[in-house]
């Protein structure tokens, strides 16, 4: 099994899920990240204070799937998160050693 | 400070009086000339007064702080309430407005001792005296949270509370005296309608003085310390500009067309420096900020305190417009120039203002509306007397605050630990914290 | 109830005729008394009530709450406005107010028949009957208001709204009679200027027995239920306080030196409060935490209620901290030793907060404020008919309170499935959430 | 316009004179017949009214939006105070409410010349002109602040200003004439106690065929635009609920039984609304939310606006439910039936109120209470009068926001570009945001 | 050493950190996240506009453990935070090549 | 390629960022988490009811970087986060399978 992570502009949540769902995939965890990168920030003026502000808001999207649709997952997230403007994000592929839904104690794939 | 030991005494004499609610002993009523429309007005102004300060400056205040110290930024307004009404009904209703010696009132009315149902101070013969003094302790309580904007995030509560306790004997008590109970700058006729000198000014320099003592923030210039919530800041600036209304309206002490006067120019003067401010920055930065149009907004009802109740209307736009340039210069280059750390700019804001005001007062005065008049109706001295008025409220203020602090940070210590700094004064300070 | 149901039969009749706006007859109109400045102060006494409730209350109850449960709990405070309102103007108002029986009054003015540009209430002649009753009700709709904390997080809407329409026709209204109609409690001379028993007792003892019956929160005593965002309690606190110069002010019903005198007591006593509960924690537990000194205001507040308008100024002090000390005792000892989870604690400051001063109004009472002398000044059966009042207060309030859950119960389930606690209140009652 | 040329030219001439302070010529000046109790109450309604603007819509509104645009929504509350406080008192007082010509008033009172301390307004006697020209400046500030809710989300700040400017000069300024001022509804005897025409209905259309013209925004429909912080707009609600004591009170320009009458009937109305949205949601989505019920309230509070102070308290509580129940409806089933996206539903609350309102105004209307009969008293041509009005502002009001949103689009483009309204409004046009 | 990640609900957390304290695993890290699977959300309407909200409030748990206690710290995670109920959440376990304690320097498992 | 999780004290970013640019490190993905470990927490008292609160803040920073300069990385995230109180954090070094940058498809070290 993968964990897929992938990091896309916050707007774009909507099409990934959807795009992944068609694909059979059912389930994913999302976080509200900043992400520093090429893109860049903007600047906060504050009365007397500026402050240039790197991180910009950005989601993580981590899904588990079988490693065989690993690639599938990949460029369905990849197609629907690209604006083709800096700062779309990246895609992370990593190893799960063991899965396991909670509820029922099923392991590996079956717990996806 | 002789007299004050004298009157200390004299202070603890009345105490086992005033513990039998003897309040009610007639002495010094007068034949009552209480009028109930200028009543039910008073007591209105001071309510949306108090409103100024909770929730009105906690709001401001702490609309401008990080998340973990929005709630001891409320704290410092929300102490200087309970204290300071307090020790105002103790003596400094007293001191600064019963008995016109040109340094210091009398404790003839300490404790109360002698107000009753139908006594009226000689400063507002249509109201009750009880009323005048409340209205008058919201004016305290106000000037003294003001300053602490000058120290968030950064002061420890139990040093904070030492300083405001000794800034208000020394600097406000005083000075109220001085400019409105009757003494040597009121004798001398310096223009201070609603409080450009005892309230801004003296909070404003006081502040500067206290940022310098206590020293910058940490990672101030390095690490973003912008604002949690401006959400906050706005709301408060709305509950201000109302309470305003209440602030200058209410200093004629009476329910009549000198009080609606002070009102328009007022409100003009606010909307004046919001736009103003909100201009500067369209025109230097690109974008108009909220905080910048509700700084400017502040900036203006500062800075017109003083002058409403003598200027006609348009004079308020006018002195709005010069209070968004001259605090927006000061928020931006002065404090850049000189390096301080006044944390939410009571100095650049309030200092400044207050100045601006009072210096103005005497440039527009009116005396169809206020009975005076100012330079532009061939008064110039009036100009000189203002700055007098200035001068004195710049060295006491900004004196009697060093040596306090000083004097303070003998018994504890000013700044919290850096680790609590970091940790935020919300935990490190109250135990509490924003979830 | 034989009386109310008689009485509602006859409010029915009423109703053809109100439809047609029959109010217009000028039936019990009395040549007008009315005076244009108590109607200023009383209809802006009657605004700040209601701001007391929305957003005060609504603020500062919120603010106590977790993230999930912060609208829910406003929307109790927002219904109980909405419905109390209507019920008054039905038959709330003339039986608590027309019509001097010892249990009840008439229905006399059963959807305000008969009410007049001119007329006026016997109470208050000075105001428009109208004015009166619209103040009245500001009082009606807090009160039920504040019984919502202690079920806060787990009441269901619909099981809420059902006990608060019973609550106020069968606590409130009596009470409200009895008190301040002309009822028996008011012939015998209880002392009660705004509220400590009609109030903030009825109010507390009805929320405890309230919790009691709804059973603690899930998790209370193992989860962490720390407040969301307590800078909205700390914003609500301000606007009741200001709010509460309308509420004990208001209550001389006219804008003079008496409701000057309630002011004064009323905002020393909030001071008092604030400032001894906090030494209370600063003393045993290291820290003043700012939710602990606006529980001391509040708690000043409320006990100072019943006594403001006939006590002096000092009185507020001593009152306020008596209140700090006993409001927090009662909600840090008292509640863990009987084990209930009265959620905010209304019974510990606002049920003992309104016992507390009541009894002290007895003790403390001037007569040259309020006409009626207490202990202090000899007139020790005072605090006896005080005493008589609180026990009524209790028992009645208790009562009816258990009575009516019970009933509602039958109904419908008074709370919401453990499903819904979990997931919270926003979304289980109201499908809504803040983001 | 020619007219408006020609005065353009007069104003000019004014700014001269005005700058030195000549505002005390006695000019016009009467024999005063100011009376201190109303004028008490109309600066506190004045104060009221501006409190409704800020803090209450800026927090009504920007409770409704999402966490990226919270301070671009308190901004043009803000700003329209700001802005169109001084237009108002350099002509658009004058042009509004001095003189009585059928389509517009003069500029004799342009930049406030010849106002002084003690002329009146023949529209108001008993209060001073000042205190007349900044109550309805209140009045202008929210009506203008009103119709940014519908293009709230998207406008861009620049296009906003140019765009407010220009509706209160061509579209408030003459209604407020027309029907307040001596134009020619009100010689028609238009009934608009408070402004159901003036306020409500002409932001209400106004905002609708801004939102057709700006078009819907990114994401409608699709994405989840759910509201940021809901408790806003509760809190924002209450200070609406309160102020509106003095919106709908203060038209009386008096502290007497008529402000009364008002108060009440506006109180029961939004009560009434509340429930009825409420019960309407409990009905059809088995939940009422809590944004249901101050929806409901507000639009109980519009509705009743122009009736309140001509009807009966209980012609409120009908008109209250009748609001309920069209303002829901237009704001689920109408706006979906047209696919507009008026972000805030400003026509489908304050456009169909107003509208109901100034219709039932001419069904319920009392003589005993504002001097005129409405229907149910036998008096049917009053609601063909009130459908007159609505007519004409209904096109006048559309058809100027239509041609003005089009004259500003050739300056500066109305909406933000894509990118800026992904980022939100707060950063991209003020280079702010809440943490 | 591996990496244990597990969505739970929310309100499970105290019992989570207490039943792995118990078995010696002292530190933890936790990410408030929604998540997206066979729950079904709830619906939210605001006046006329009504969102389906498909993702629910979970929490994230990141433990690093030394691989011999990877097993148990599952199982212990699995039975606390159990409902029964759809929505109880996933463990997944990852490989972890280093780890390192910030302060002292320690790696591996002495960093744990 | 690794993905190298550190778990540091807040204030701690900027140093931490502005050093991993200086050694090449051009992107980062930040989440604020809470953190248990060693490190006391404090207690919170709200009227009669006193919580502990064991989870303090904490930032976990998550970097991608090839495999040749994890230990730099490391190093670096090492040096520029420590104060040597407790608390400090962790850093854990993860493998990653595949990397993509969403915008051009870019692959594995090219899409870092
Ligand atoms: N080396 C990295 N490790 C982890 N996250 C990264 C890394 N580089 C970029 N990111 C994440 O990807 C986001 C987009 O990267 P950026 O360089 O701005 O644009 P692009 O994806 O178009 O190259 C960043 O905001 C950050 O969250
Ligand atoms: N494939 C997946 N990848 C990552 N997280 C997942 C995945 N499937 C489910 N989750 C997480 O687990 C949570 C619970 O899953 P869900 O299917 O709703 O119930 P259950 O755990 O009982 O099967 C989801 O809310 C989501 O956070
Ligand atoms: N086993 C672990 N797995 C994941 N994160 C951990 C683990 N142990 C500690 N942490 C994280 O590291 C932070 C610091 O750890 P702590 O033990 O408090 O101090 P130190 O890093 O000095 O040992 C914790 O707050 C937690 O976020």
């Amino acid at each position: 099994m993968k964990l897929v992570v992938a990091i896309i502009k916050p707007f774009k949540l909507d099409e990934v899920r959807q795009a992944l769902t068609a694909i059979g995939v059912h389930g994913m965890t999302v976080t509200e990240v900043k992400g520093y990168g090429r893109q860049k920030g903007h600047t906060e003026i504050y009365r007397g204070a500026e402050y240039v502000v790197n991180f910009l808001p950005k989601l993580r999207i981590e899904i588990a799937v079988a490693s065989d649709i690993a690639d599938k997952a990949v460029a369905v997230i990849t197609s629907n998160a690209r604006t083709g403007q800096i700062g779309d994000g990246k895609i992370f592929v990593t190893p799960i050693d063991h899965a396991l839904r909670i509820r029922t104690g099923e392991t590996d794939t079956d717990a996806l | 400070m002789g007299a004050l030991s004298y009157r200390a005494a004299k202070l603890a004499a009345l105490v086992i009086v005033a513990a039998s609610g003897a309040l009610a002993t007639p002495a010094l009523a007068e034949t009552s000339t209480i009028n109930s429309a200028d009543t039910a007005w008073m007591m209105v102004a001071t309510a949306f007064v108090l409103m100024m300060t909770i929730p009105g400056l906690a709001l401001f205040y702490s609309g401008m702080v990080r998340k973990k110290n929005v709630l001891a930024t409320m704290a410092q307004s929300l102490a200087a309430v309970a204290i300071i009404s307090i020790l105002w009904v103790m003596f400094g209703y007293s001191l600064a407005f019963v008995g016109d010696g040109p340094w210091l009132g009398t404790l003839d009315r300490g404790l109360l001792i002698g107000m009753t149902m139908d006594s009226v101070n000689p400063a507002a013969k249509t109201i009750p005296e009880a009323l005048f003094m409340l209205y008058q302790m919201t004016f305290a309580i106000i000037t003294v949270a003001l300053v602490a904007g000058s120290v968030a995030d950064r002061m420890r509560f139990s040093a904070y509370l030492l300083f405001a306790i000794g800034w208000f004997m020394f600097v406000y008590v005083p000075l109220a005296h001085w400019v409105w109970g009757g003494g040597f700058l009121a004798t001398m006729g310096v223009l201070d309608f609603a409080g450009g000198l005892v309230v801004h000014l003296s909070a404003g320099i006081g502040g500067l003085v206290a940022a310098k003592v206590m020293g910058r923030r940490h990672g101030y210039g390095s690490e973003n310390l912008s604002p949690f919530d401006l959400s906050l800041a706005v709301v408060g600036t709305g509950l201000l500009w109302v309470g305003w209304f209440g602030f200058n309206g209410g200093s004629a002490l009476a329910a009549n067309s000198r009080a609606v006067m002070a009102i328009i120019s007022t409100h003009l003067a606010a909307c004046a420096g919001a736009l103003t401010w909100g201009a500067i920055e369209w025109a230097t930065r690109r974008k108009p900020s909220v905080l910048g149009m509700i700084s400017g907004a502040v900036a203006g009802l500062g800075t017109i305190t003083p002058a409403s109740g003598f200027v006609a209307p348009w004079h308020g736009v006018i002195i709005g417009v010069v209070a968004g340039i001259v605090c927006f210069w000061a928020c931006t280059w002065l404090k850049h120039r000189f390096n301080y750390d006044d944390s939410l700019d009571v100095f650049g804001v309030h200092g400044i203002g207050g100045m601006t005001g009072t210096l103005l007062a005497g440039v527009f005065a009116v005396s169809a509306i206020g009975g005076t008049a100012g330079l532009i109706e061939g008064h110039p001295q009036q100009v000189l007397i203002q700055l007098y008025g200035i001068a004195v409220t710049l060295v006491w203020s900004g004196g009697v605050t060093y040596v306090l602090l000083k004097l303070v940070s003998v018994f504890v210590p000013l700044r919290v630990s850096l680790q609590q700094e970091l940790e935020g004064l919300d935990i490190s300070q109250h135990g509490e914290a924003l979830q």
